[in-house]
């Protein structure tokens, strides 16, 4: 047993710290969140060639085949980045639910572009009730056109096509098609934009069935989870640093215990998360029973983990972390927006819940 | 002990309650959600008008135009105020703090020149104590007086200043003794912000707006007249305008704080929860009766000072818990609302699907400053650790 | 309006203070939880002389006809003290049900006793269930008798009479009767003893109707929060006065913020408590509109901070907390048991939450 | 990252797992409960059958009675132990922390004079670190010992020394060099516990128990061969032995907190709440799911570090957030359980009514030592503030 990581997995994750050190550092992730859709497409495409648009498909349609812990480590880094755009939205999620629903031939029509960086893509899942639970998707398609509204869609207005979760199947609508508008969402989080997707009786292509939606759910979940872990470590980074350099009554406010006991609840928040989050990448890899189980804990640990996080560093900054020009509420309003995103702390718990005691036990493979 | 109220507060209540009803501008709601800097001047009318009736600066003597209000009475004003919806007023600082400060620190003249503006909103003022390297460490200001004459010429930076790029006036701490000990080397000075070398710039705050600004000020020149209180005294100056900041204003906390959880409570009868109103889950249900409960024990806790303010006559450190508790509640509270919302907690104002126009996601990114600023929680605990508690300074 | 104590209310506070620091200190509280019942008859002589066991009773039937604040006080004072034996059984619990429930004739047979430190009495209420909600007592009289078991009955073995909460009324037992038995049971708090108390076919005189016991035990709730108040304090006092005098690393530990700083929320707790505590007994005595919500807001709020104090007491303390010979255990055992009596946070959370959700409002009265 | 066992594993697993069925007493339960007294002779019978299938050390290398086994193995070992519910080894301290020291610190005589003799349980040690005035503040140490020829004379007192009232001999810290800094003029000794001055009382916890012992030492003569390691370099051989302590052990942790949790998640199902059974009521289900999750990630996080601690050859300062984790955790799962059985949590062992024989009450008090004993969690924020993130020295 070797809970470390592999050495191809350190380059993996090295490798993509420098590449968004490199090309997306605070001053352009900053210059990218005040556009209209946080999208760069030179960004894009180098992002392509570092193959990270196919990551975990299989190399049939471009992918680079690698497995789901891999994707927890560059979502670790676009998280320690606040990479904007639509990797997410595109990759961890569009492309997952093709993976997971779709025939080859859609594959091919849909998942190879993603994986050769030619499209842009989304899923629109939440309705007016905003709940994360499948139950309350009410949108159905009628002889194969969707009418109605999706809610905080992600990076919508730059996707090429949007995959719609409906009550009778999943759908792929084409951004081109008529009946389609598309209007953001103004919200915390200024990296990844929001959108309401509006059809009316607008042409949708069937790709597959909701019940096969889960496990890909679960892969966006531990990722938005993986992506927190980046965003409390660069927190912690930011407010560790500051600690020892900023001084009040003649001292490092690192030396007074107020401040450093708070540091190490960052640094017991974050390990636990990256734990949990690596445990889960690993399950689901593995199609381990406790898949579902573990990314529960992941999301619903780093989900709470993310906003304590938050808050301590923006505290131990005092003034400072409460200016616009320091980065740290930046990482916060991305932690509020993934807090919710794919059911909150509460939401995760009561799933918990539902398979450790109603169902017997699915806890953590022990050996 | 007894809850109700005394004859002369219930007549101070009535009085005030009537002339509300009568007086509240009725248009405050389309003033509301306008930028500062546009209704700034509604604001001062209805300061003048608060005036007209002395109720502009109730705490204040009433050889100065207040009403000699007692800290009850003072706590009923902030109430009422917050009952009736009534706008804030434009010199909210000059009215709570700096002018009680000149009242009891300064000279005649100086009573004479300032506090008849200070009532009428005609000159507003401002506070420059913080400093970038000096924030929770008030003592190691370093914005240098060097006395040329009979001007003091000022150099340096100030931050987090309210009413910065609207104030007339600031109070101004200075170090006009370098070689003194820490706090023993400041002065307190009046400054007209129109003198030349005063810069003012928006701070932009994590919440995208500029509540505060800094303010930088290059040879900027003070003449001594101006000192407020005693060359090199300046620590104990600035001290008791700080002390009045804590002083009943706190009283409106409560109505403001039921006002949000009415409107939570309200809320959570229409959001609906796995299959039914979110009133009816357990879970939510908690949490808004643990909120609720809390918001009453603040109140609880403010009365039971004030009265004990009234009986020994000054506000005493134990304020630091009123601190601890309003700004840790707050934090609860808009994180219960945003646990409510789920998604739509995150829109801003201005997006049309934003619940209430927004002002929770607002609330939720302000609330991070109330455990900051006006004194951090932390030095709120040194406070009561070493004040209160008697156990060696931890700092 | 002043929330302050008047004099008299300081007087009567003081001189609590001062009996109980004299006539049960520490060892003398030690000595009596070592015994069976924790009950001494020349205290209990002693504390009728001080008028506490008719304290809130009316003069006709010997008590001294003080309000719910004064009791309060006493409590408080009761709490700091951890005095052991039946006060709060006797006097608080069973004198006010009968005050509540009975007629002039049997508060002149039962109460007037009680006040004149004549009898010793309790209050049976729980069974197997151990709900504190009223639809879960299930024990019936029937034909003036009643079997059946009620558990967790404090101070039961020295009652003269125990009075019982039953579906069709409030009864008063003889300790003397046939068919009762009463059997203690071990439990944390050692200062104030717990038994099982067993009915088969007992003789029992009904007083009056459950319904009219809502007051009575609101008020012996905010007597309990009141006593954890009282516990607070002390545990906070203890613990300063450690802080300052143990030294660890060349420093007395009271000025490590880590310590310092859980002083400064042991002392928010304590005196956030206490406020809410006080305005309980005003709404009470004032027959107020929102004194049952104060009530629970009362010892919802102590419940927990009682704990969360106790917590901090013990770890400030480190080893020297752990041990039996250190007093702070015996707070937070009676913490622990009273945290749980009529009641803990989580019953009141929800009592407040039907009284303020579901009725509109019921906040305490501003002015 | 592959979290499958490997082949030398799942040898090892196997071939222990196998032993326990065989070995493991059958009546241990009926010995489980009594006063340790009573049963420690019954528990050195078990050390003896473990040390006999080469089970007793299993850390320790080979040529000294172990196996070598890796730090997965070690955490498989406590693993495997926990689950076969066998009973604890009498010797625990001499096997976990003492005996490695001696093999890692002590001269070839003083292991063959004494490594034999932990294995078998014959010798049974304990460990005098804390005193009363040394607490957090280990290098504070004051117990004296003067060189008198070839004997050092011991005067003071240790407390919280884990079987002191059995122990033959002990791991003791001492004084050598009072003129010395802080942490250089400690020396550690072995030291024979039946000598003459050596007093041994029990220490009542708030548990109730005397779980711990005070030791006090009047003039003591301990021979200067049974110095351990080098004279004043007792700080870093006592270091070496709080490393152990950090170790694998920790890993058992992990099913008995399960075994707590699935005990409560079985209760929940019968004990009934708001007319139904407390497993269906949504706060209930909150608190235990939390606590099942935080279980879980207890594992990965030591996992995680054995795996760091296997490739870097040490236990690290990091070893410190599992302190912090495992300690506060097993506090909130305590107070689940106290919220879950209401009144009855607060029954006794021995108490007729009492749920499970009444170990939550006793679980619930001796949790609160959890974050004292073995370096309080303040000292643990420390060791992580300074050593694992750079922050100066708060102390």
């Amino acid at each position: 047993m070797q809970f470390g990581l592999s050495e191809s997995q350190e380059f993996l994750k090295d490798s993509a710290r420098k590449f968004f050190a490199g090309e997306c550092p605070s001053a352009e992730m900053r210059r990218l969140m005040d556009t209209d859709s946080a999208y760069d497409a030179a960004l894009w495409s180098k992002l392509t060639d570092q193959g990270y648009t196919g990551i975990i498909f299989p190399e049939e349609y471009g992918g680079v085949g690698l497995g789901k812990v891999e994707l927890m480590l560059l979502m670790e880094e676009t998280g320690r980045a606040l990479l904007p755009g639509p990797l997410f939205s595109t990759v961890v999620l569009a492309g997952s639910v093709l993976e997971a629903v779709s025939t080859p031939a859609n594959k091919k029509k849909y998942l190879a572009p993603i994986c050769r960086g030619e499209a842009r893509a989304t899923v629109a899942i939440l309705e007016a009730s905003a709940s994360w639970n499948p139950r309350d998707v009410h949108m159905n398609a009628t002889n194969g056109k969707l009418s109605g509204e999706k809610l905080f869609v992600s990076d919508a207005a730059i996707a090429d096509f949007i995959i719609v979760v409906a009550r009778n199947g999943v759908f792929v609508v084409d951004s081109k098609a008529r009946g389609l508008k598309i209007s953001p969402m103004s919200a915390m989080d200024l990296t990844r934009k929001l959108y309401v997707v509006e059809f009316s009786n607008t042409p949708a292509e069937e790709i597959g069935a909701a019940t096969d939606l889960p496990r890909a759910f679960d892969i966006a979940t531990a990722a938005l989870a993986a992506e927190l872990v980046g965003g409390m470590q660069r927190t912690l980074d930011i407010t560790v640093e500051y600690a020892k350099t900023r001084k009040q009554f003649g001292k490092p406010i690192g030396m007074f215990q107020a401040v450093q006991h708070q540091c190490a609840d960052m640094y017991l928040e974050t390990e636990s998360s990256r734990s949990a989050v690596y445990y889960a990448g690993w399950a689901l890899g593995e199609n381990s029973p406790d898949a579902a189980t573990s990314v529960s804990i992941a999301k619903m640990y780093a989900s709470d983990a993310g906003r304590a996080v938050g808050n301590r560093g923006i505290q131990i900054h005092g003034g400072m972390g409460f200016t616009w020009e320091n980065d740290l509420h930046l990482f916060y309003r991305r932690a509020k927006a993934s807090e919710t995103a794919f059911g909150d702390a509460t939401f995760h718990r009561e799933r918990i819940a539902s398979m450790v005691i109603d169902s017997g036990s699915a806890s953590a493979k022990s050996a | 002990m007894d809850l109700n109220l005394t004859t002369e507060e219930l007549t101070f209540r009535d009085e005030l309650r009537a002339w509300l009803v009568f007086n509240v501008p009725k248009d405050w709601n389309e003033w509301r959600e306008k930028p500062i800097e546009e209704s700034f001047p509604y604001l001062r009318a209805w300061q003048q008008k608060l005036h007209d009736g002395r109720w502009a600066a109730v705490s204040w003597p009433k050889q100065y135009g207040g009403r000699s209000a007692t800290l009850m009475q003072q706590a009923l004003f902030w109430e009422e105020m917050a009952r009736a919806d009534a706008p804030p007023m434009a010199n909210s600082l000059g009215l709570g703090l700096i002018g009680p400060t000149i009242i009891a620190c300064g000279t005649e003249a100086q009573k004479k020149r300032y506090i008849p503006k200070i009532l009428s909103a005609e000159e507003i003022w401002c506070q420059g104590f913080s400093e970038p390297n000096a924030g929770s460490d008030l003592a190691g200001l370093q914005m240098e007086a060097r006395l040329d004459g009979d001007l003091y010429v000022v150099n340096g930076q100030k931050v987090w200043t309210s009413y910065g790029w609207v104030g007339d006036w600031c109070e101004l701490v200075v170090r006009t003794d370098a070689s003194a000990a820490k706090h023993k080397g400041l002065t307190v000075l009046l400054v007209d912000m129109k003198s030349a070398g005063v810069e003012v710039r928006p701070l932009r705050q994590m919440t995208g707006e500029s509540e505060f600004n800094e303010l930088f000020f290059r040879d900027v020149r003070v003449p001594v007249e101006n000192i407020l209180g005693k060359v090199n005294d300046g620590w104990n100056v600035a001290m008791s305008t700080l002390m009045y900041e804590r002083g009943s204003y706190g009283a409106r906390l409560h109505l403001i704080f039921k006002r949000y959880i009415t409107r939570l409570i309200e809320l959570s009868r229409t959001i609906q929860r796995n299959g039914r109103p979110a009133a009816e889950d357990p879970l939510i249900r908690q949490k808004l009766a643990q909120c609720s409960a809390e918001i009453e024990i603040m109140r609880f806790n403010q009365m039971r000072a004030f009265s004990r303010i009234t009986a020994t006559g000054v506000p005493g450190p134990e304020g630091s818990i009123q601190k601890i508790f309003w700004s840790e509640l707050n934090q609860r509270l808009q994180q219960i609302a945003q646990e409510l919302l789920g998604s739509y907690g995150q829109l801003l104002s201005g997006d049309t699907h934003a619940i209430d126009k927004g002002i929770w996601s607002y609330a939720y990114l302000r609330t991070r400053g109330n455990t900051i600023e006006a004194g951090t929680s932390e030095v709120q605990r040194n406070i009561i650790g070493h004040f209160v508690l008697g156990l060696p300074r931890s700092y």
